[in-house]
């Protein structure tokens, strides 16, 4: 009836690219954990795009799973960076590397 | 028969006691100890022998369940002890040699700040191998067979603050890994066409000729068992690392390295052999391992200057002799020449330790010489032993050898020209050594000057010697005399002559004395063995040849080295390199190799046995430093990894999507 | 109001080509709030900035949720992304004082960036390759319940989670728990009081969402 | 939690633990007649929910999800204690009460062990939870790590000062999330289980408030998984869109009854699923967060975390492949014999080169996941239930030698490296041997339960014919007896003091060498201190600027705490026990039931 669902599909797994990509190049912890929100969001998305093609509820059941583990990853992720860095400056992932070899 | 479990709870129960308790035990009581338990479980072993013995010869196999291990599908395996003519023969000699040299032992590390761990060792070597030859099945003789390898490892680098000692006992240990493999793999191997481990199910039908093997499968299981035997038993590719060993005490090199351990691996071709008979190829493989080293081994040993480096070698090529009998079919004879070179090899060394102790620590030949005045036990002793090992009648060795050599003719006469020749240089390298120790100039004085001081426990520059020279330092010794060792260490040399000179009476089977042969003949029926047979009239010729060769190695051995000591033209430089074999092997390896292994911090260069035993251990560090480098600590490049791995599994699977 | 505007466009029957060309339209322009949003996110420089491209980019989302008669997920994707989650960013940011430039240029490991983008680019395509583009769906439509048909999407959301994905959700509660444990736990530190209401807030706002 | 919600919404019945859920549209299921709605049936702990409007129906089966409830209520129950006590409880209560729900856990999980249900194996609630013998004796493996792990916690958290009721919260979650993991029938149930667990996993990486590392091991660990948390929901996604369904059964149902129409995605998706899984069981390569974390992490969560994130792992690995995607098995088994043969060789390589005692155990724990990877691309029950046992050992002796580590690293985890370990010996004999015994049996000696899991996993690989797979497992096995060997010989070494040398032995002859000859019998000589050897002598001044970094190692006695003991106790005597018997083995092959 309206937009071919492979558009919306090939619009989701290019921003599943551009969140990947972005967590990979991007050094600021915060950015990083915003690339993982894109990813999600490309994978819900996904999960909306293919319950209407299957004509099948659970696709939008599965996002709002989605979207509360999303709610309380952020939660816990924004607690663990403020714990680390609140005595610091510049909050890039390079600058914490003790552990390593 | 329940002493039969005696057998190895002695042992057991004596290296526990040293293991927990040791440190406590004053200097010679852990080795009264251990001498002890060994002692008691050489008794235990007598008398289960003697009930064996009261049996008719189709019942003496009895098979005693310790306990019921893992269950593997529908089976379980048990832990059980098989009492049967070859186990009990094995296990005879086994914890025989092991007292006396125990109780040699006391008297050669006394001092040493160490002494119950070494009786510890001793102790839990006995079971190991006791464990190794009497299990009934071959899962839980891997066990001992690990457990030997253990405790080898632990003493050849007993005086580990050597580096030499240390670097042996990792040659030895890596080397031994090797062999496991094969024998883990041919476990495998044996439980999936089997399913089982236990000899009664894996050996007992083929044995009785109620089932047949495929030749591809009994080829490769051979193989692979023969790899372990191989390892274990230090013949060809795998021999490196027995002459290194030499870094261990004397009495361990008596014991492991020359009559015990070392002759695990013809146990288990031995044990095998049902397996074995349906490869004609893994026969060949075996008799043709066993005589290239026999003759290699002996080669190299006519150039040796140490003194337990010859006996060394010499092990190796006896030890190929045997492998040469088993190869030919002859395992009777095979275990007959294990059973006499544990009496005089044994004796050899303990009386080459003698000599090293009389010398403080001298191990060089060309440094002893006209010792036979000082040494009025010894001497004899080790005389006994060389005639034996030199294969000259009536001694042990002769007769033993005789069989092994008919056997060889059967199956080739090229193998049979492999083990004459090694018998003429045999003797060769013998008379040469007993010649440079006992007779001509006294060459020890400045020697033993140089090292009167070091001390007596067999190791230059060792705190254990430093430490026992204060105890029993030179003071005692009234300078640098050579003396006759105390009597603990003299009653075992006393009790060895004695075997090596009429051992062979166990099998003299011109006499109706063949007690040996007997004993196996249910181990090794036709369906095992197929039996042959060389005339009379062929064996006497064969044995008047080797009488002939031998004697012939013996004048020459003596005649040659009757006046110099240096004579650079018998001593070839290939031969004193050990054919350049390591040294041949490295130039190829660390040629262009190297130039391209370098680059990822493959070092390749002490020569191909160290270049591999080493390059095992270099290269697993080197590949675990370089892939350190990834482990940077920054999140992203590890987040980078994930995606790389990513990427990699999409591609695979687009790639299968796509066919 | 997003819901309205969906109705209004799909009740529109009487002149389909409109439609067709509406739901292009909102595909579209919500495609390019997406894409726009997260080259904001993974380009600019300023965390807040990002923080803000995020927000279009979650917006975008919603739009095509929309767009797939997904509305009660558009609502929730609203609420809870763009009122809770981008706030708690930017409140993060904020709080931690690193709303500064990122000095993009220094690299501790040269081949990151080059290798990401690579890789990037790598699982997208193969991804595309894998589904030949348009050749997306197999399966058995309707399993838990068909998509279309009578009633509005928020019943039918809800019949689904009440029944076949009950213990699903059930078990959502343990992931609040944590969450208030967690922020409870890490911000013990002598001194970090704030992050305390910080993580509060969001639990709180997570829980009235789900139940 | 969830009844006494469901059942203020929904008319309550009582019939038993059969599941009806409308397969249908909501149209077409008003015709049918909701089965046993309002028959009162003999299912006593079991309550039945009908819906009204539109007929679809739900029942939940409490007894399948019992230890999974009564962690998560139990968890809620700490907390309310905490609230309601005075400020500082008395000491202990928290780990005894801890270890008391998973106590309860356990008792529920083995009686369902016994239920007829769980035998057969059944799907409840509403298809979403797998009630089979392969959950439950999963189930009754995370209650065993709850309960060791609580009390091998205690006295860490005392000495640390972090005491709280918090850690045991945690703990109790993400064990639920852990179970929800091992029972889950679908892929959403199995991502909600991950993600509780992970998320509570994260938290308690991060746990030690004044150690950096602690913080570093959280945030690496929290930013790793979340990214392979969106890509293993990729996953979910495109096998969602390929088979229609998230369902283990009935993606199993509708590969096998049909070719889907582009098996492209739905391989994109099995192969995002196995990145997303193989990160949660450290595979190489997604194994790059595991020494970091479990480096970083307060050292019984180590311990607990390389048990239980393992073994959920590894069900919902063995659930996807084996029961949803059983059918492309051609497909999955070559990724996942090279993920195994990796994390083998890596995982050994690497421990051989490390100096902390943690790390090694770290990369040891990747190679043991090699081999649970042996079993899993077995394909076979065989494989299937050597790798339950694998996973199974493994919990106890990981959790008993992460226990020891704890106690021999002292206030601080100052003494971490390698030679914090010499002299143990001396220091501690019972200690000491406890730890030989773990660490002979991650080696794989015989007589312990190590040997047996190897032997199983190798087993079930040989008899699918992969004699290459096999040699390599125990080339592994052999490389990885040397740092195990090590360690072990180092127990047995004189604790000297002398600084230099014993510096520039560890420095240089790990470094360098990564093989140690010494004594196993521990003499006294003065000389030991250079009993490693490498090839070329120690040198010296290399020696003496590696001393700075590493600290000398302390001569008193060794204290156990009781309650580490108990769980060190436990370790062993489980070990050798599974080692030479084989309840165990009889048990995990019960479980492969379904598999």
């Amino acid at each position: 009836m309206s937009v071919p669902s492979a558009w919306y599909l090939v619009l989701a797994a290019i921003l599943f690219g551009m969140g990947a990509t972005g967590l990979l190049v991007r050094r600021n912890v915060l950015v990083m954990f915003m690339c993982i929100e894109l990813m999600l969001n490309a994978v819900n998305l996904t999960f909306v795009t293919f319950a209407r093609l299957l004509n099948d509820i659970g696709g939008q059941v599965d996002v709002l799973f989605v979207l509360v583990v999303a709610a309380a990853e952020v939660v816990v992720g924004l607690a663990i960076i403020v714990a680390l860095f609140r005595r610091r400056a510049a909050a890039t992932a390079d600058d914490i590397h003790i552990l390593k070899g | 028969m329940n002493a039969a479990y005696l057998i190895v709870a002695l042992p057991f129960a004596g290296a526990l006691v040293l293991l927990f308790a040791g440190r406590r035990i004053l200097d010679p009581v852990s080795g009264w100890f251990a001498t002890a338990m060994a002692a008691g479980s050489f008794v235990c072993t007598v008398i289960v022998w003697s009930t064996l013995l009261g049996r008719p010869s189709t019942s003496r196999s009895v098979d005693k369940t310790i306990f019921t291990w893992m269950p593997v599908g529908s089976l379980h395996v048990s832990f059980g002890l098989q009492l049967d003519p070859l186990s009990i023969l094995w296990s005879l000699f086994v914890t025989g040699v092991g007292s006396l040299i125990t109780l040699y032992s006391i008297g050669y590390m006394r001092g040493d700040p160490s002494f119950s761990r070494f009786f510890f060792y001793l102790n839990a070597f006995i079971f190991s191998m006791l464990i190794l030859v009497l299990a009934d099945n071959f899962l839980f003789s891997f066990l001992g067979w690990e457990g030997v390898g253990f405790c080898s490892y632990g003493l050849v680098g007993f005086w580990f603050e050597r580096n030499s000692a240390a670097v042996a006992a990792k040659k030895a240990f890596v080397t031994n890994r090797v062999g496991d493999f094969g024998f883990m793999i041919a476990l495998f191997l044996m439980f999936q066409h089997f399913g089982s481990f236990n000899y009664s199910v894996v050996l007992a039908p083929l044995a009785s000729g109620h089932a047949t093997l495929a030749n591809s499968t009994a080829t490769f299981i051979s193989i692979m068992l023969v790899l372990g035997a191989v390892a274990k038993s230090a013949q060809i590719p795998l021999y490196m690392w027995l002459p290194d060993a030499m870094e261990g005490p004397t009495p361990v090199s008596a014991l492991i390295h020359a009559a015990t351990m070392v002759t695990a691996g013809v146990y288990l071709v031995a044990r095998a052999a049902p397996i074995l008979h349906f490869s004609p190829d893994a026969q060949w493989i075996v008799a043709s391992i066993g005589a290239g080293t026999c003759f290699l081994a002996a080669t190299i040993a006519c150039v040796q200057d140490d003194i337990k480096r010859v006996l060394a070698y010499s092990t190796v090529s006896q030890i190929g002799y045997m492998f040469l009998a088993e190869g030919s079919g002859d395992y009777q004879a095979g275990i007959y020449h294990t059973v006499m070179h544990a009496f005089f090899k044994a004796l050899l060394f303990l009386s080459a330790g003698s000599i090293i102790h009389a010398l403080h620590d001298e191990q060089n030949m060309k440094r002893m010489g006209n010792l036979r005045k000082y040494l009025p036990i010894t001497f004899p002793a080790f005389m006994v032993g060389f005639l034996a090992l030199a294969a000259i009648p009536p001694f042990d060795g002769f007769w033993s050898k005789d069989e092994v050599l008919a056997a060889a003719w059967h199956k080739s006469p090229v193998l049979w020209a492999f083990g004459i020749a090694t018998a003429f240089l045999t003797a060769y390298y013998m008379s040469r050594q007993v010649r440079l120790v006992f007779w001509g100039k006294s060459r020890w004085n400045s020697a033993a000057a140089a090292h009167g001081a070091a001390g007596d426990t067999g190791i230059p520059l060792s705190p254990a010697a430093a430490h026992g020279s204060a105890a029993h330092g030179s003071a005692a010794h009234g300078g640098g005399e050579p003396h006759e060792a105390p009597r603990t260490m003299t009653i075992p040399l006393v009790i060895l002559t004695v075997a090596s000179a009429f051992g062979w009476l166990l099998n003299a089977n011109f006499a109706g004395l063949d007690f040996i042969n007997k004993w196996l003949a249910p181990i090794f029926p036709a369906t095992v063995a197929t039996p042959f047979t060389v005339s009379t009239g062929t064996k006497w010729i064969l044995g008047v040849i080797a009488t002939l060769v031998a004697f012939g190695g013996l004048f020459a051995g003596m005649g040659l080295w009757r006046r110099a000591v240096d004579r650079p033209e018998l001593e070839p430089a290939f031969l004193a390199h050990a054919w350049y074999i390591d040294e041949g092997i490295s130039a190829t390896v660390s040629g262009p190799l190297a130039r391209m292994a370098t680059r990822f911090s493959f070092v390749v260069d002490a020569g191909w046995v160290d270049g591999l035993v080493n390059g095992v251990g270099r290269s697993a560090a080197g590949a675990g430093r370089q892939l350190r480098r990834l482990q940077t600590g920054y999140v992203r490049n590890y987040a980078l990894a994930i995606g790389v791995g990513t990427a990699a599994v999409l591609l695979y699977v687009s790639m299968r999507a796509g066919s | 109001m997003l819901a309205s505007l969906q109705s209004v466009l799909l009740a529109d029957t009487s002149a389909q080509a409109l439609a067709h060309a509406s739901a292009w339209a909102v595909f579209l322009v919500g495609a390019a709030m997406i894409l726009t949003g997260a080259a904001g996110v993974i380009l600019l420089r300023n965390p807040v900035h990002c923080a803000l491209m995020l927000v279009v980019t979650l917006f975008g989302v919603a739009l095509e949720f929309i767009d797939q008669s997904a509305d009660f997920l558009a609502a929730v994707q609203i609420i809870v992304y763009a009122g809770a989650v981008v706030i708690l960013f930017l409140f993060v940011i904020m709080f931690l004082g690193v709303d500064r430039k990122e000095a993009i240029a220094a690299e501790p490991t040269k081949l990151q960036k080059p290798l990401a983008l690579l890789m990037g680019l790598v699982v997208l395509v193969e991804i595309l390759a894998l589904s030949r583009v348009d050749h997306w769906v197999g399966g058995t439509p309707a399993l838990s319940g068909a998509l279309n048909g009578p009633g509005d999407n928020v019943q039918k959301v809800g019949q689904a989670v009440y029944t076949g994905y009950l213990l699903p959700f059930e078990m959502t509660a343990a992931l609040l728990v944590i969450a208030v444990v967690a922020t409870v736990v890490l911000s013990k530190r002598a001194g970090g009081a704030g992050n305390d209401e910080a993580g509060a807030v969001v639990a709180e706002e997570s829980s009235e969402v789900t139940s | 939690m969830s009844g006494s919600l469901a059942t203020s919404r929904f008319a309550t019945s009582s019939f038993a633990h059969s599941v009806f859920v409308a397969a249908g549209s909501p149209a077409s299921t008003t015709t049918t007649a909701p089965p046993g709605c309002s028959v009162a049936s003999a299912g006593n702990k079991v309550t039945g929910l009908c819906t009204v409007a539109n007929s679809l129906h739900i029942s939940v089966a409490y007894r399948s999800i019992a230890p999974m409830i009564i962690l998560a209520v139990g968890a809620l129950v700490l907390l309310a204690v905490s609230a309601v006590l005075p400020k500082r409880p008395r000491t202990g209560l928290y780990p005894a009460l801890t270890a008391a729900i998973g106590g309860l856990a356990l008792l529920a999980a083995v009686l369902q062990w016994f239920d007829g249900a769980a035998k057969t194996g059944t799907v409840e609630i509403g298809g979403q939870v797998l009630y089979d013998r392969f959950s439950v004796l999963l189930l009754i493996l995370i209650s065993i790590a709850v309960i060791l792990s609580s009390l091998a916690a205690d006295s860490y958290l005392r000495r640390e000062g972090l005491d709280g009721v918090e850690a045991y919260v945690l703990m109790l979650m993400s064990a639920t999330g852990a179970m929800l993991m091992a029972e889950s029938g679908g892929l959403i149930m199995l991502f909600l289980g991950l993600e509780i667990m992970s998320i509570a996993l994260y938290v308690m990486a991060a746990y030690h408030r004044r150690r950096a590392q602690s913080g570093e091991a959280g945030l690496k660990y929290f930013i790793l998984g979340s990214f392979s948390s969106a890509v293993f929901l990729y996953g979910i996604a495109l096998v969602y869109g390929a088979t229609g369904s998230t369902q283990f059964s009935q993606i199993a149902a509708y590969l096998a009854g049909n070719v889907p129409a582009n098996a492209g995605v739905l391989l994109g998706g099995m192969a995002l699923l196995i990145v997303g899984l193989g990160f949660k069981v450290a595979a190489v390569p997604f194994h790059f967060w595991t020494p970091d974390v479990y480096q970083g992490s307060p050292t019984p969560f180590t311990g607990y975390m390389a048990a239980v994130a393992k073994a959920a792992g590894f069900a919902g690995l063995l659930r996807v492949l084996t029961q949803a995607l059983g059918t492309q098995q051609a497909n999955w088994r070559p990724i996942v014999w090279l993920l195994a043969v990796l994390s083998l060789v890596v995982g050994s390589v690497m421990a051989i080169a490390q100096r902390d005692l943690k790390r090694m155990l770290a990369y040891s724990s990747i190679s043991q996941a090699g081999y649970v990877l042996l079993g899993v691309q077995a394909a076979t029950a065989e494989g299937s239930s050597a790798a339950l046992f694998y996973l199974f050992t493994y919990t106890f002796i990981v959790i008993g030698t992460f226990a020891v580590v704890d106690i021999v690293q002292g206030r601080g985890e100052t003494r971490n490296d390698l030679g914090a370990m010499r002299g143990l010996g001396r220091r501690n004999p019972l200690l000491a041997a406890a730890m030989l015994v773990l660490l002979l049996a991650q080696a794989g000696v015989p007589l312990t339960s190590g040997f047996l899991a190897k032997f199983y996993v190798i087993q079930a690989a040989v008899e699918q014919g992969q004699y290459y797979l096999a040699v390599i497992a125990m080339v592994a096995a052999a490389i990885a007896a040397f740092f195990y060997l090590r360690v072990g010989l180092l127990m047995y070494q004189a604790p000297v003091e002398r600084d230099a040398e014993y510096g520039s032995g560890f420095a240089e002859g790990l470094g360098d060498d990564g093989v140690i000859i010494g004594s196993g019998g521990g003499a006294s000589s003065a000389v030991e201190g250079v009993s490693v050897a490498g090839l070329e002598p120690v040198p010296s001044i290399d020696g003496a600027v590696a001393t700075a970094t590493l600290q000398a190692p302390p001569t008193g006695r060794v204290v156990v705490p009781a309650t580490s003991g108990v769980v060190i106790a436990v370790s062993v005597v489980f070990t050798i026990a599974a080692g030479v018997s084989s309840f165990v083995i009889d048990f995990a092959r019960a479980a492969h039931s379904l598999l």
